[in-house]
């Protein structure tokens, strides 16, 4: 079968550019990529950029202004695939944690006093879902190239990618890891969907969840095992919301409902 | 077969068999206690009670590559694999072992486990229980079979068992290190060293009955109970000696039609091993995954083959967070009420 | 005494259980909106030869790619030469193997599982009872008893669709009606044509329609969604049949067909070689099922 | 009124405009614009351990994690009292030189260098450049190779902690960094000789300050506890504030520095300026051999100044990998307090980064992060402004123009995302 090499689009939002980074890290298959895919835009790659139609888009980064919104949603349009890469267009990201003192506007003046920023209006930060449909998500803060490789490869062949769909540990055993967890430590392995490798518990330090939450997670018994283990709730709180957004937030605030209940 | 080797030898003797195949034995490096490549006896350390991964990972890795592909075709991705020589294995694993063996050599016999069981010869070693191990309550604290050749340390020297063909053409590598000549002593000596092995045991559970208590358990709540604290981690699946679930994934190289089909450790713990169409899932909650696993282990199995699917190495014991294991499961669902 | 060693020969080598064979797919076309048929003969002739199977087996199909899934064969061995599959859209494998074209090639291993007990059939009554994509497997075992129709006693088709245009091989089946050695019942739920000349209704409708049954000696074959268990079961039970001759075929998510990869697994019972035809005694005995599409209120 | 725009800054990591807005025949504006959203990290970190923070801050930009995680683990460090064992603090310096020759051969083969040779990106280079393309590649790729045995991964790596690494790296690791070192040196060297080589064209000339740590021991090197500035005074980095004094302007996320009310540079021109003189090896001699006044007043002199220190980072990472190699891995070193204040100051690829730390009880109770490209902003639209205005005068098209502003924002290597990585100065 031959196909015609699919036009990409590769986007950047609000996060650290890691993801588009990554892409131009690849650079054993970077001249391969560019063969068998026609790149249409990648603005931070090159300066010809042709908008248009596009089999798929790849968009890195969280929304957090309406002007990107706008962007976004046009790109939607455009776009038969739409393919969140990084955990900030997957998740939210950093940004999108809900933690700090106050809510998200105090923090936001608290950053640029009462200066009115003309350029665009800003809000608390939101995973691309939050707007519109997503086709796939390549999470990770960031992407791992091996993962991300298999999957374009896959979308070059016109077949469906696949992705580790369980937690961190399953990886962390294959690399013969003993567990932080298990030693009483944090280790956010277990609530982190799995394609890093394990790099982290593989340093001897804790998996502090930058893949983003994996989809089937039990929050609530990682929370009580912590505070068994002496760990204050709102350490925990933060320990690990630092990259789920606004899912895990969710989560955590169920158990803490429960908790209250209880 | 029983030969008697000196102890001193035993470093000479693992000195020749790497012209068999590359020498592999439990190291410990950085807490972490593994079976990694080694080149002579003194990298390897004998007393650790348990590797975090049991020897099953070079029969059968957690991820490799079964078949490469193009437009004409699978070809099988066989005979790249190296010959070794495992040393150090305890008496639970070789029985996990064999437990493998059953299941990818028997009927559809699985040409990659098949090859690299070939290609390994497994040198078994006695050991000391540590507080966690419980092959005593499996029956799996002693082997008859399953090994090439097995040493127990009877502090002053070692009896050899010579379990096959491969394990004898070994010996013949330095004949003149064992000797043939056991005495009255030696049989005392091993009812001593049996009788206190015996007495080590910390972990004390009684799996007699199992099948019968899972039967009447099943739809006790101390499953959900249980289902409430597991994490789906899967470390214990990763872990277990027996647990042999895998996946299957097709990769593709960039701008061609060709790449392999993987193959890699699953676990029945994960909510995605039941999918199916539809969204249907048969084990949609932990609690019917926990039970399904150790239905497994502990009824299906006995009922099947007349032993557990638990080889008593502790590993579960020893990495599951929440303290879910063959003790605390099989002891939840006795007292009807999970411990702490 | 002792195991020996493990010798692994050429010959182990070349029966590779997990080996996929590439077939030819020569005829595909759809059969309602998300179910396509396909006709698929071995690239080497001699495969096709030795490609043996009974009605209820099922292979396993790759695509290289994407990957492999177990679906029924459709087709008789009695036709031999060829095997036919009907193929739902529904995920990752099949959505690709809908943009696979005639002409092109699949990886075909198999065949797997226990198939119909044929041999115990040999000289029964058979009922076949078929909902939905049910029809795939029963389809294999319906053409067999019909090509070898002197060794069966009496033969009923019952088969249930939503409406005339989701029946599996509507035009098919709506000419077996005129056979005169089958019973064969057709029905929809609704009819969206407003052209379908036969029944409406749920297919335990049909039963009312089905004449004496000699339940000792009859063997009921279903296939179909959940659902249709729930109701149909009882049915048969009610009306006399021994639990060990009323069939049915599970589904199960499945990465090898021969017992290896364990995702299969119910209780101890591999689902690819256990099954997937299963007696409903057997079934009844499997904790996880009961209660989740099969219900038995006759047990007690 | 008419305005020029360049809607997307292509090739910049991040989101960046530029508008320029003409009065007749006048330059009325040319700005910056920075549409990457904001992020409010420092806020987002307050309440948490500084473990914590380690994990969060590098997040800020993908392409000077390590330096953002380094100039965090100096503020943190100092403000808990910790001393680092020296095996941690040699294997810093190697990761850092990792991320230099990673960012400078990103920067300059595969962002700057299509401009100047009339391409719209490295790819399209292939065809005719093949050569330099792959060089380009594969200095990137063993810059990346670097950061990963030192830091864990190529980006966002875990492995440095306060007080030390999670793992140092494997003594086999660092022999193949250093055999591949000396390998690549040509490579290096060409690039110098490449960057030399082009025109750099004079509209963006005008006097200019610059400011980059002190390396300790009259080296050249990316970290130290004082600033230079090239008017001959040195601050401690402690008094960052008054060096760097932000402000918000409208038209943009992030925040501006200004410095005695004038506009100042960071990066690598600013480091070759107050530094060069103490570059040593290859690096040394070509950096004397193409050194000139110019590069005080011209930016674009940045890709050279990159191209330089990309050299001397490659020449002295088989040093560092061998002395890293020769000690034995220490113990973790541990906090000896649990409340007080530091200030970390690194060079990043693009310039200097602090990260001010206020801890009490063993909690973030202040951070302030000032990034290079915000200290940058304000110089970059000063130069780009005299282009415009010189360019215009002299009747060049708008095509011309729009490219000519593009090299010159290109040339400081503006790192938006972390440009808008927030900073609270005013607290209210
Ligand atoms: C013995 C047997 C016979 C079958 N016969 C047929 C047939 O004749 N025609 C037909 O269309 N389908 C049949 N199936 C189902 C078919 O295998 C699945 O529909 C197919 O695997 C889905 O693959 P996919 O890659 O398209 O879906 P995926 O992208 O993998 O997943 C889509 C959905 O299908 C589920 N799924 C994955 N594997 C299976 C599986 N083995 N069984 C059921 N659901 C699954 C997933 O969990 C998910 O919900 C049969 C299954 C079995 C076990
Ligand atoms: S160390 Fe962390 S990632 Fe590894 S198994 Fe334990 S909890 Fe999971
Ligand atoms: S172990 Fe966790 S934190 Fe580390 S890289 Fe993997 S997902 Fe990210
Ligand atoms: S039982 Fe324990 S080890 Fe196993 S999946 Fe659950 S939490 Fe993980």
């Amino acid at each position: 079968m031959t196909r015609q090499s699919p036009k990409v689009g590769v986007y950047g939002f609000t996060g650290c550019a890691g993801d588009q980074l990554m892409i131009l890290n690849c650079e054993d298959q970077l001249v391969d990529l560019f063969g068998a895919t026609e790149i249409r835009s990648f603005v931070m790659a090159k300066s010809d950029n042709h908008e248009g139609e596009l089999d798929v888009a790849f968009i890195e980064g969280s929304i957090s202004t309406e002007e990107q919104l706008k962007k976004l949603k046009e790109i939607r349009e455009r776009a038969k695939v739409v393919i969140a890469i990084g955990t900030c267009a997957s998740h939210g990201g950093p940004q999108a944690m809900k933690l700090g003192e106050g809510g998200w506007e105090e923090r936001y003046r608290k950053v640029y006093g009462n200066a009115k920023i003309t350029i665009s209006k800003a809000f608390e930060a939101q995973p691309i879902d939050a707007f519109v449909k997503v086709d796939m998500y390549i999470p990770g803060c960031p992407i791992d190239k091996g993962e991300f490789l298999a999957a374009v490869s896959k979308l070059v062949a016109g077949r469906h990618p696949y992705l580790y769909k369980f937690p961190v540990c399953t990886e962390c055993k294959w690399k013969e890891n003993p567990c932080i967890l298990y030693a009483g430590k944090f280790c956010g392995g277990p609530l982190t969907k799995a394609g890093c490798g394990a790099v982290c518990p593989s340093y001897g330090l804790p998996c502090v969840g930058c893949w983003g939450p994996t989809d089937d997670l039990n929050v609530s018994s990682e929370y009580k095992l912590l505070k068994e283990k002496g760990y204050n709730p709102d350490e925990i709180l933060r320990k690990l919301r630092k990259f789920g957004g606004a899912k895990v937030a969710q989560l955590l605030k169920d158990v803490e409902n429960k908790g209250a209940k209880a | 077969m029983i030969l008697k080797m000196k102890k001193e030898d035993l470093s000479t003797f693992l000195d020749s068999v790497k012209e068999w195949g590359e020498l592999r034995g439990p190291t410990k490096k950085e807490g972490r206690v593994t079976y990694s490549r080694v080149d002579s006896l003194s990298q390897m350390d004998l007393k650790a009670a348990r590797t975090i991964i049991p020897p099953k990972k070079f029969l059968y890795p957690p991820r490799f590559t079964m078949f490469d592909y193009d437009q004409d075709g699978y070809t099988e991705r066989l005979g790249d694999v190296p010959k070794r020589v495992l040393f150090g294995i305890h008496p639970c694993d070789i029985h996990g072992i064999l437990i493998m063996d059953k299941l990818f050599l028997e009927t559809y016999k699985d040409p990659y486990y098949a090859e690299r069981r070939e290609k390994t010869l497994l040198l078994g070693h006695s050991c000391i229980p540590d507080d966690k191990c419980m092959c005593i309550a499996t029956n799996t604290d002693f082997v008859a079979e399953g090994f090439d050749l097995f040493f127990s340390d009877l502090k002053m020297f070692y009896l050899v068992w010579v379990g096959s063909t491969k394990g004898h053409d070994l010996i013949r590598l330095k004949p003149e290190l064992f000797s043939r000549e056991l005495d009255k002593n030696d049989i005392l000596n091993y009812t001593e060293y049996r009788k206190w092995k015996n007495s080590q045991f910390k972990t004390k559970i009684d799996l007699t009955g199992m099948p019968d208590i899972f039967e009447l358990g099943y739809g006790s709540p101390v499953w959900d109970q249980l289902g409430d604290k597991c994490l789906s981690c899967g470390q214990c699946t990763m872990v277990c000696p027996t647990c042999n679930c895998y996946n299957v994934v097709d990769e593709v190289e960039l701008g061609a039609l060709e790449g392999t089909r993987d193959r890699f450790w699953d676990s029945c713990m994960f909510r995605e091993y039941s999918l199916v169409a539809g969204g249907h899932n048969f084990r949609d909650k932990r609690s019917d995954r926990l039970r399904l696993w150790y239905t497994h282990k502990l009824q299906a199995f006995i009922g099947e083959f007349g032993k557990p699917a638990c080889v008593g190495c502790g590993r579960c014991v020893e990495t599951c967070p929440v303290e879910i294991n063959v003790v605390t499961v099989s002891t939840a669902l006795k007292e009807q009420e999970v411990g702490k | 005494m002792k195991k020996l060693c493990v010798v692994l020969d050429e010959r182990e080598v070349q029966d590779n259980p997990y080996r996929p064979d590439m077939w030819r797919i020569v005829r595909r076309y759809p059969l309602t909106n998300d179910v396509n048929f396909y006709q698929a003969r071995p690239v080497e002739m001699e495969e096709a030869l030795k490609f043996n199977y009974k009605p209820g087996q099922f292979v396993m199909v790759s695509i290289p790619g994407e990957g492999e899934a177990p679906f029924s064969i459709s087709s008789t061995p009695s036709r031999p030469g060829m095997l036919e599959f009907c193929i739902r859209k529904t995920g990752s494998l099949t959505e690709t193997l809908f943009e696979v074209k005639e002409n092109h090639t699949l990886g075909v291993r198999g065949p797997y599982g226990n198939g119909f007990p044929m041999d115990k059939m040999v000289g029964k009554d058979i009922m076949i009872i078929a909902g939905g994509l049910g029809a795939a497997p029963l389809r294999s075992l319906l053409l067999y008893v019909l090509d070898n129709r002197d060794q069966f006693g009496k033969l009923t088709y019952l088969h249930g669709a939503r409406t005339p245009g989701e029946m599996l091989f509507r035009e098919e089946f709506i000419q077996l009606k005129e056979r005169e050695d089958l019973n064969c019942l057709l029905t929809v739920d609704k009819d969206d044509t407003d052209k379908w000349q036969f029944r409406q209704g749920v297919v335990t409708e049909l039963f009312k329609h089905v004449g004496p049954i000699d339940s000792k000696n009859t063997f009921a074959v279903v296939c179909g969604p959940p659902v249709m268990y729930r109701f149909v079961m009882p049915h048969l039970v009610r009306l006399g049949l021994p639990k060990h001759q009323i069939l049915m075929t599970l589904e199960r998510r499945m990465k090898c067909g021969v017992g290896k990869c364990g995702h299969c697994a119910i209780e101890y019972l591999y689902t690819c070689i256990d099954g997937p035809v299963f007696t409903y005694w057997d079934v009844l005995h499997m904790k996880e099922i009961i209660g989740r599409g099969v219900s038995d209120k006759t047990v007690a | 009124m008419r305005e020029l725009n360049v809607e997307a800054l292509a090739r910049v990591e991040g989101d960046g405009g530029i508008t320029v807005t003409l009065d007749g025949k006048k330059v009325k504006s040319v700005t910056l614009d920075i549409h990457e959203g904001p992020r409010l990290i420092e806020q987002l970190v307050k309440g948490m351990t500084p473990a914590d923070d380690l994990n969060v801050i590098p997040r800020i930009c993908a392409i000077c994690t390590l330096s953002h995680r380094y100039s965090a683990i100096r503020g943190l460090e100092k403000a808990l009292g910790i001393t680092p064992p020296e095996k941690a603090q040699l294997t810093r310096e190697l990761m850092m030189l990792g991320e230099n020759v990673e960012s400078n051969s990103l920067h300059t083969f595969l962002l700057a260098l299509p401009d100047f040779l009339g391409y719209p990106s490295a790819i399209a280079m292939l065809n005719d450049y093949a050569d330099d393309v792959k060089r380009a590649l594969r200095l990137k790729k063993y810059g990346n190779h670097v950061m990963a045995v030192t830091s864990g991964r190529i980006v966002h790596g875990e492995n440095p902690v306060l007080g030390g690494f999670g793992k140092y790296p494997a003594r086999k690791a660092l022999e193949e960094i250093k055999l591949k070192a000396h390998e690549l040196v040509p490579d290096a060297v060409r690039a110098v000789e490449l960057f030399a080589s082009l025109e750099y064209p004079t509209y963006s000339e005008a006097d200019m300050m610059f400011m980059s740590v002190n390396a300790p021991k009259k080296s050249f090197g990316f970290a130290g506890d004082n600033i230079l500035i090239s008017n001959g005074k040195e601050v401690s980095a402690e008094d960052y504030k008054k060096l760097t004094n932000e402000r918000v302007v409208t038209h943009s996320f992030a925040k501006r520095s200004l410095y005695q009310d004038g506009t100042f540079t960071v990066g690598a021109n600013a480091r070759m300026v107050n530094m060069g003189k103490r570059l040593d090896g290859q690096a040394a001699d070509l950096f004397k051999e193409h050194y000139n006044d110019r590069w005080l007043k011209n930016p674009l002199y940045n890709n050279l100044a990159q191209a330089i220190e990309m050299l001397w980072s490659l020449e002295h990472i088989p040093d560092a990998a061998d002395q890293v190699a020769s000690m034995e891995d220490p113990a973790t070193a541990e906090p000896t307090r649990q409340t007080g204040s530091g200030t970390g100051a690194v060079e990043a690829p693009r310039g200097t980064l602090y990260h001010h730390y206020e801890i009490k009880d063993g909690l973030i109770d202040v951070a302030d992060i000032i990034t290079p490209t915000a200290q940058n902003l304000d110089d970059i639209e000063r130069h780009m402004k005299l282009t415009a205005e010189r360019m215009l005068s002299e009747g060049k098209k708008d095509d011309e123009v729009r490219l000519h502003l593009e090299m010159v924002a290109r040339a400081y290597d503006p790192c938006i995302s972390c440009a808008t990585h927030l900073v609270t100065l005013k607290r209210i």
